[in-house]
């Protein structure tokens, strides 16, 4: 059970990480234009914001088709 | 126990092609919080991503069915 | 053998849905341009037809290859 | 048996490769036949493509040879 | 061992992405060399690829903990 | 041990022709802009100039963070 709770929480761990890879890319698109000598305020807060909103886009997604399964 | 995997996973695929296309499209800007224009947008293209999603599916399998025998798809 | 026959089928479901979310993705990009209150006719049709000349340009790919093979 | 899944899974990924990348740049508005252009635009954007696959081969392969001692790849 | 090939796979795929981003990025146009001005940009592209990645990480974490028991996720 | 090597063998050449057909894509879409009866001289010369570049792109990234994790 140790063991399983181990792996288990290394699987998490995994996919928690190609999350960060995945939203590292979409938000780098949608948030850097250029490339300075460091990130500018507004990108850190562009990038912080785009991934706040990417998880609420999909909670909201799904309660949206959750409500629409029980009409 | 295979048929309702799979069908959880096309759900789940579906949700993800969602979020992604429609994140791109109705958030330009992202700021502090979803505004309502901002959802109103994601809402209306959920459901064309669903109505495009719905023209594909009818669209390759007629084309299947056209081509293939029934038996080797189970369709 | 029925076990076998159910999961052969199973498996060509799958790769069919695999299909139909690539094509979607594909066709979204090609036909839909802004997001409207409904599909126009134009973007169905659109979306038909990019269904059907993918697959004639993967079927027209095959064969000239084939044809090429033979020389 | 391993060197003839290799070779057909191969072929199987230049010929999907050359469907997305032909199909973008020469079917911009898909109608209700592939067109005689569309069909000339496809076997030159698949020649072309076979074309760069074998020169980013070629110098994809002498770089490893330059840098890599040939046991290690079996090339 | 599962957690050192963890910490690998997370900092080869970081390293794939910095290449596919900053050479899309820098090098616009492949000459026979990379030229200093070249290599500017990529050193830049990277400390500012890296920023982001930890920025990101940050806010997704956070999030986490703020919705999910920690027990859940073991972080 | 002979077949440890063969299987070896295969799997680095099935890593070095699923690189290639990612180079490929990469560099089609950086050198290839409109279709033509045979590639130019110029698009010969960048398709191997970004395949070199992209490879040198790569070790320069890996020297650079060692180097960086000695200080």
């Amino acid at each position: 059970a140790e063991l399983q709770k181990f792996l288990e929480q290394e699987n998490s761990k995994a996919r928690i990480q190609s999350q960060i890879h995945t939203f590292t890319q979409l938000c780098w698109d949608k948030c850097i234009s250029s490339i300075g000598n460091r990130l500018s305020n507004n990108e850190e807060a562009c990038l912080t914001n785009c991934v706040e909103r990417f998880l609420d886009t999909s909670i909201y997604i799904v309660k949206r088709l959750e409500s629409q399964q029980h009409h | 126990q295979v048929r309702a995997e799979l069908a959880l996973a096309n759900a789940q695929e579906l949700i993800n092609k969602i979020g992604d296309n429609c994140f791109t499209k109705c958030i330009t800007k992202p700021s502090t919080k979803l505004d309502s224009s901002e959802e109103t947008c994601l809402a209306k293209c959920m459901d064309r991503y669903m109505d495009a999603w719905n023209i594909v599916s009818r669209a390759y399998v007629t084309r299947i069915q056209r081509e293939v025998p029934n038996e080797m798809t189970g369709l």
